[in-house]
């Protein structure tokens, strides 16, 4: 065997450390050990100011205890829905703008496209603030916007009523965040080559057609991007609620989710003092869920996602 | 491309469901606008008439700035939101190269790594943070929030940039590595120029969580000359009595900024950035 | 249905003026070849006529009607992209087959057009594969097949075979032609090579910085071209243009001999160079001489000729093939 | 050397009160020592004062919570005992009971203040049209059906789109007279009174009927919607702690009295919710211990308490020496210590230690009785149940 | 410094087997030219000479060292890639620049040396423009200003002349045989234009199918092509084939004429025909013909001719000039 058949090492590949490790480092740092330190101690409880290691104890309490398990499920589900509605709304609404921004021939788009982001900039306060006044019955914004299209009747003090506080909450938080899947979707068609896009004219292909058969499959990854960052984002979401409605997501937890019922759990509440062990449990189970549609996405969903090189 | 390829009927259906959802989308923020401007009786008797000589009142915005140290507390948000911006962009688009143009083992689990951050609301580790902090004597400097807010950014910066610098042509790459540059230079020189418009889009995204954020400058930086606008109008939100006047002034005051930065970044999104690049 | 005009049109990108007023006149069914240096602005010529680009001043009436106004889908063409603007999702198959679809035209019908499309440009093993997938020929194969199974009555051709190996670009060219017959379609299209250009074309456009040098039949290009320009341009290698005072033409600030119509002879003949480079192409040979009365020539010997670079060699152009041109460039009859 | 002294607190309203009046006052008096007022957004605040005291870097001040948040703090070891502070002298038992261990051994914070309950009426209002001030729940009741035959007044402004209003101005405010104050309260907790009794149970009876009167829509009323509601003159009656009282005064356009929770029949005792509220603690880590015991000693003392009292009116002094206030309705409510007893809030001490929490359960119940998604019956049951789910009392 | 060698490499795209086992030596200083049809190969194997694919076996040396884990930066190569790939954010100027100044070349010589290249491949007004300001010639030219100024011992060239016109096209590869004299570089060069093989070629290589058909001097291709593939791919028009037992020659399964090698006469001769179709394009003629004993063969004749379809006319093989080949297609000698 000569020497140059020997099987040679490839060379190490320094560059993708490097690549890779300030944004490693950083983030390992400031976030990865700090929170794993957190969920650690979903498997701890304090019992007379020892912390006591309890393997799943917490776990079992959390799903067998009905005191924590109603109000997990509860949780869970309204997460289910909040999610639901901003697929449904949310991205379909906000690929649909950035369609309409993107067309090249269109004028005033810098208007457009900062007027229609610029709820996404604003503070929970604000948003909260303005349409707990929009929505309220006293102050008569909403009341006497119907009115003066004459659907008065249909008016209903929504933030305040079970059945409807959630899903008002959802449309509000779709009217503040519809800028991030529109500038997303909005910066992925920027990419498609122009030429593709006067091909299809060429071919006849235009308008809505267009934008089915061409341009959405070429934004497609962008599309698995918005969807999972609105899972993510949804079942993270905590502040809107608790500007809007307080820790306690009222009316009768209605608009309760499970970064409020972590919060509440985790850092305590007006005389319901913070409990980190039962908090990092749920923060786990959330991590798990999130964790677990992450996962399906990375491995199931975007390997499959074709991409085009332009 | 041409006028013609667009008919007056498509464009004018463009326009109007732009203006409507725009109507929408402004309507609450020119509520806010206008009532900052108004006596607290006046905003709450009829919130939606516009100031009139009566009802004109800048009380909010005198408050705000007679209340501590505004323009300081803006210059904090500032340094802390363009300086975690900074690093958030530069280290993520590293990492995001990396993990799209490299084939090596462990690559998605990786990119599974970073992304774990953001599945866990990192208020959670306030305690270690801030026991960092102290440790390090960070406590109540800038560079305290800068180091979280930065490693908070990352891994949605990563997620999308990855996505993106997939679909930069890899003929160009090729071009840049037959040219004899450094996997550096194909990524300084190349790449980040051609995902400009994805980097403007991160850059949005991380930045307004950052400006509006009150906890980590509560927790890390609430001293009175490390504090930030959002940490500052807080001061008008009372147990029982909340200043609405000054806390609608500072906070539409707060928007400014941010709504400058999202202009300079939204200039990044431009069309066509890598036509002719390939045939 | 099919004639196309041009009246004045102007197209300038900013300061860059690329189109300096063409009108141009093309009949229905007629098969008219642009030609011209790389940059003179022929793709543009062709992406106005589409309607990709607005001209800058100027009319496109197609079949007598102002399209200044109609979307490029409107127009009732089909193009041949330069840069082949393929659709990347999309099979070979659906690349070819979506226009039709989105008219409507029923399956069948649609497979039937593909099946020929791909047989005439030797795609069938390919109909599954993606552009990406696909070797730079085989890519512009799949922009003509595009253009090829919409069937409407005016095609824009732009080089769609400067990527293809000679057999297939003749195959092709072929195809092309009968294409062209059987639909009795307008085409027009643009070309660098002097075979197809010289073979497909009812007329030739010879086109030069944003202007119309010459319209006419091939072989009234090659035989009597209106000015220096289009002599040289036609022909392939180059005509050769020697100072009309340097041979003692008094009338002819420029006179002309096309390669082809020099004779040469190793004893005698009108001009007496010395062989500077010889290229063997196998059918001919190119023969550069330096000639003391004619300067530096070319020369082009059919069949294979044996000559040593330093040789001396007599060329002698052939009577009635000679060019003669003023001291504005134009071809003096 | 200066030592800087800071407080951490979650009375933003507060600030310019400590700026421009109490740290002047304590700074004059002890040269050397500097104070500094630190607030944070009261929802944030336990939140971020715990995250402060695990990590070390919390000031050296700490303002407390009632009974079990700060109890909880003091456990950890990050509140010092002050049971030997002096000045500590100066108040009652009752006073320091909510900053105390369970035994009564230990006093972790020095009391500021307390607040009471009661209700606070648009004196034009009724005078307008003729309607007194109500002492019996069915004269209460007479003058709601008034104002709302006459049109012009939401009779009363509460809503419970904050739950806590409900729970607070209401079932909280109304109920001692109901459970008898401190009777029915201790009673609880030893167990020998169910929340399923008819004392617990008749006033969400009564709150119950509260609906009637209510602005339309109070179901998405907040707590700042009420307040405005009643301050810009469109509500009579305002379910009310005494805190109101200085910001009513700024707001309010009109005169205003007050009068305590009706009881049911003329004659019968009263009893009143005075519920110790605000107290000061110091930081077991501070480094500056000597200075702040100092500051907490000046904090227990009658100057401050006749400072902060009458600064911020509503804020009741629970120092033994009596404190002469200015304004007259601060007066008002503060008269009723005289004529009525005294408990504080039912759900405070101890019964809010456990899971499910029975404060935030009564919030959520009181708002539900209200909005008429559970009736008297039900909310109680349901409290008991959660409070029966971890709560062993002592028998 | 450049020579190559390039052992057994093999080439899948998943199940697609594109390169089928590739030996091929050049020596430094070589000009080789790969031809061969459409999709056969020939982009794949420059790539993954330059390293920008990796073989799925085989070797390739640079210099006698295998550079199986050399990256593409390291192994002094400059490509020009078919689809151009230029920086579409770089104007003309950086993207000639580019390379040199990651070499740490200094400004004065990457000034100098973008002068020259854009000189030559007549690019200066564009200098500042970016490619999508570019026509389609002249995107072509700056990919290959790219590949030039870097001046480096191995170019690789992959069709780099295909979208510009003729003139430009005979002078840039004029430029391009100038510039290897000069470096003195290994240059590998892939083309469909028959005009470049023959002239620019140390070597020829024919591919086929992932297959080497036949490596040899320009000429020698056209003399004694190994075998059917290559007679047929060398020269254009192509190469008549006749089956050979039609023609009376037992030996042969096939036999071979060049249409430049057959003389034609209105009155008598060997193969007996009638005209399809003629072909004017100025310098020569191509006719089509129908012969009875031959089918349907091509005779290129120098010059004008003119014969209008439906004529008869007899066209003879020259003496000499046929090719044989056996039932494999391998040439008989
Ligand atoms: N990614 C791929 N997957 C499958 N097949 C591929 C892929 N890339 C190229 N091919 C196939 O490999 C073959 C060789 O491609 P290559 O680009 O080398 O051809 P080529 O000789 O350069 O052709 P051309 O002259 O048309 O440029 C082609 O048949 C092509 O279809
Ligand atoms: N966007 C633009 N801005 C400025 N100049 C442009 C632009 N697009 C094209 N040009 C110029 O217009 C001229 C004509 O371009 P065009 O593409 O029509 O040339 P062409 O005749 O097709 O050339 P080729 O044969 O090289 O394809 C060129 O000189 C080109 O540089
Ligand atoms: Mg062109
Ligand atoms: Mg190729």
């Amino acid at each position: 065997m000569s020497v140059d058949d020997q099987p040679i090492k490839k060379p190490f590949r320094w560059h993708i450390l490097v690549f890779l490790a300030p944004a490693f480092l950083v983030y390992t740092a400031f976030m990865i050990v700090p929170l794993a330190g957190t969920l650690q101690l979903s498997l701890f409880r304090r019992i007379d100011q020892q912390l006591v290691y309890v393997g799943l104890d917490n776990f079992r309490m959390l799903f067998g205890d009905p005191r924590w398990s109603v109000n997990f499920w509860n949780a869970l589900w309204n997460n289910v829905w909040f999610f639901i509605i901003h697929m449904l709304v949310q991205n379909p609404i906000g690929v649909l703008l950035a369609a309409l921004l993107s067309s090249p021939t269109l004028r005033f788009r810098a208007f457009y496209r900062t007027a229609i982001f610029v709820p996404t900039v604003l503070s929970f306060v604000i948003v909260g603030f303005v349409w707990k006044l929009i929505l309220s019955p006293l102050w008569g914004v909403a009341p006497s916007l119907l009115n003066s299209v004459g659907l008065r009747s249909l008016f209903a003090p929504w933030l305040g009523k079970e059945e409807y506080a959630l899903t008002a909450l959802s449309l509000i938080s779709v009217w503040q965040f519809v800028g991030i899947p529109m500038m997303l979707i909005y910066a992925a068609l920027l990419s498609i080559p122009d030429e593709v896009i006067e091909a299809a004219e060429m071919d006849g292909i235009t308008g809505i057609s267009q934008f089915w058969k061409i341009k959405l499959p070429l934004i497609l990854p962008s599309i698995g991007i918005i969807s999972i960052l609105t899972f993510v984002g949804n079942f993270n979401a905590f502040d809107l609620i608790y500007t809007a409605q307080g820790a306690l997501a009222g009316p009768n937890f209605s608009t309760d989710i499970l970064g409020t019922f972590l919060y509440r759990a985790f850092f305590g509440f007006q005389l319901q003092l913070g409990d980190p062990n039962m908090g990092a449990a749920i923060a786990t189970m959330m991590f798990l869920i999130i964790l677990a549609g992450v996962a399906v996405y990375l491995f199931a969903i975007q390997t499959r996602l074709r991409r085009y090189q332009f | 491309m041409s006028r013609a390829a667009h008919s007056p009927a498509r464009s004018a259906a463009a326009h109007a469901v732009l203006i409507a959802y725009t109507a929408i989308a402004l309507f609450p923020v020119l509520l806010i606008v206008i009532n900052s401007l108004k006596s607290r009786n006046a905003i709450f008797r009829s919130p939606l008439a516009l100031p009139t000589p009566e009802t004109f009142d800048p009380v909010g915005y005198t408050t705000v700035m007679a209340q501590g140290d505004f323009l300081l507390y803006f210059q904090n948000s500032l340094i802390v939101t363009v300086g975690s911006l900074f690093f958030v962009i530069l280290f993520g688009a590293m990492a995001a190269f990396a993990l799209s143009e490299y084939r090596f083992r462990g690559n998605t689990l990786t990119g599974l790594y970073l992304a774990l951050g953001i599945m866990i609301p990192i208020r959670l580790g306030t305690v270690a943070i801030l026991q960092m902090m102290v440790a390090s004597g960070l406590v109540n400097t800038l560079t305290a929030l800068i180091l979280v807010y930065t490693a908070q950014g990352l891994p949605l910066c990563i997620f999308i940039l990855s996505e993106f610098m997939k679909t930069v042509s890899d003929d160009l790459k090729n071009a840049g590595r037959i040219d004899g540059l450094s996997e550096y230079r194909i990524f300084f020189r190349l790449v980040l120029p051609l995902v400009r418009p994805a980097m403007a889009t991160v850059a949005v995204f991380t930045m307004i969580p950052i400006w509006n954020d009150l906890w980590f400058p509560l927790i890390l930086a609430p001293s009175e000359g490390t504090k930030t606008v959002t940490l500052g109008a807080q001061i008008f939100i009372g147990q029982f009595v909340t200043n609405w006047n000054a806390v609608l002034a500072a906070l539409s005051l707060a928007i400014l900024p941010v709504l400058v930065l999202y202009l300079i970044f939204s200039r990044q999104l431009i069309r066509g950035i890598t036509s002719g690049a390939v045939k | 249905m099919g004639s196309l005009k041009i009246e004045n049109v102007k197209k300038s990108f900013g300061k860059v003026d690329v189109l300096k007023g063409i009108d141009l006149e093309v009949q229905d069914g007629e098969f008219v070849v642009f030609v011209g240096p790389s940059g003179c602005g022929k793709s543009t010529l062709l992406r106005v006529i589409a309607g990709l680009e607005d001209a800058t001043s100027g009319k496109v009436l197609i079949d007598g009607v102002n399209v200044v106004n109609t979307p490029p889908a409107k127009r009732g063409i089909a193009m041949v992209f330069q840069t082949y603007a393929l659709y990347p999702h999309l099979t070979v198959r659906d690349n070819m087959g979506l226009g039709l679809k989105q008219a409507g035209t029923p399956t069948a019908e649609i497979d039937k057009r593909i099946g020929i499309a791909s047989a005439m440009l030797s795609l069938e093993p390919y109909l599954q594969r993606r552009p990406a997938e696909l070797s730079g020929g085989q890519r512009q194969r799949v922009a003509i097949g595009r253009a090829v199974v919409r069937e409407p009555k005016l095609f824009l051709f732009d080089e769609p075979l400067s990527n293809l190996d000679a057999a297939l670009r003749v195959n092709t060219r072929l195809e092309i032609a009968q294409l062209h017959r059987r639909l009795k379609a307008t085409m027009i299209y643009v070309t660098h090579d002097q075979v197809e250009a010289m073979t497909l074309a009812d007329k030739i456009v010879v086109l030069n910085a944003g202007r119309i040098e010459q319209v006419g039949a091939p072989m009234e290009l090659y035989n009597s071209p209106a000015n220096e320009f289009v002599a040289g341009f036609i022909g392939s290698p180059k005509m050769n243009f020697v100072d009309g005072a340097r041979l003692g033409d008094g009338g002819a600030k420029t006179v002309g001999v096309r390669p082809e119509h020099l004779s040469v002879s190793a004893s005698s003949g009108e001009w007496r160079g010395t062989v500077v480079h010889a290229e063997h192409l196998g059918a001919d040979t190119n023969l550069y001489l330096d000639c003391e009365k004619a300067g530096l020539i070319t020369v082009r010997i059919f069949g294979v000729y044996n000559a040593e670079p330093g040789a001396t060699i007599y060329a002698t152009p052939q009577p009635g093939k000679i060019f003669r041109f003023d001291a504005e460039g134009r071809a003096i009859r | 050397q200066d030592k800087t002294l800071t407080i951490e607190s979650w009375r933003n309203d507060d600030l310019a009160i400590w700026q421009e009046k109490l740290i002047p006052a304590f700074e004059k008096a002890n040269p050397g020592i500097k104070v500094v007022f630190s607030p944070s957004a009261p929802t944030e605040y336990n939140a971020a004062l715990n995250a402060k005291l695990d990590a070390g870097s919390a000031g050296d001040l700490i303002t407390c919570r009632p009974f079990d948040a700060s109890l909880d703090l003091y456990t950890k070891g990050h509140l010092a005992d002050l049971s030997s502070l002096p000045g500590m002298e100066n108040f009652s038992d009752v006073a320091k009971s909510a900053w105390q261990t369970d035994d009564g051994k230990a006093t972790f914070c020095v009391p500021m203040a307390s607040v009471i309950h009661g209700f606070i009426y648009n004196a034009d209002a009724f005078q307008q049209l003729g309607i007194t001030p109500p002492a019996t729940e069915a004269e209460f009741f007479a003058a709601l059906d008034k104002i709302k035959a006459d049109g012009n007044y939401i009779p009363m402004a509460m809503g419970t789109k904050d739950l806590w209003e409900a729970a607070t101005m209401g079932y909280q405010n109304i109920g001692p007279n109901y459970w008898k104050g401190e009777e029915g309260r201790l009673a609880l907790i030893k167990g020998e009174q169910k929340l399923t009794d008819p004392q617990w149970v008749e006033p969400y009876a009564t709150l119950a009927k509260w609906k009637d009167y209510l602005g339309d829509g109070f179901e998405a009323q907040t707590y700042p919607d009420s307040q405005n509601l009643f301050t810009l003159g469109r509500a009579a009656i305002y379910p009310a702690g005494s805190w109101e009282i200085s910001g009513f005064n700024t707001q309010a356009q009109f005169k205003m009295g007050a009068f305590p929770p009706p009881v049911k029949t003329a004659g019968d005792t009263c009893y009143i919710s005075d519920h110790t509220d605000i107290a000061v603690g110091l930081n077991a880590k501070s480094p500056n211990a000597d200075a702040a015991k100092t500051f907490l000693s000046w904090v227990a003392s009658p100057e401050f308490a006749t400072i902060y009292a009458n600064a911020l009116p509503g804020f009741f002094s629970l120092n033994n020496a009596a404190v002469k206030m200015e304004d007259p309705l601060a007066q008002e409510f503060v008269s009723w210590r005289e004529k009525c007893k005294p408990t504080i809030r039912s759900t405070y001490q101890i019964l809010s230690r456990g899971t499910p929490n029975l404060e935030n359960e009564t919030w959520v119940e009181s708002a539900n009785v209200i909005n008429g998604t559970d009736t008297p019956q039900v909310a109680g049951e349901k409290l008991q149940k959660g409070l029966d789910a971890w709560y062993k009392p002592a028998k």
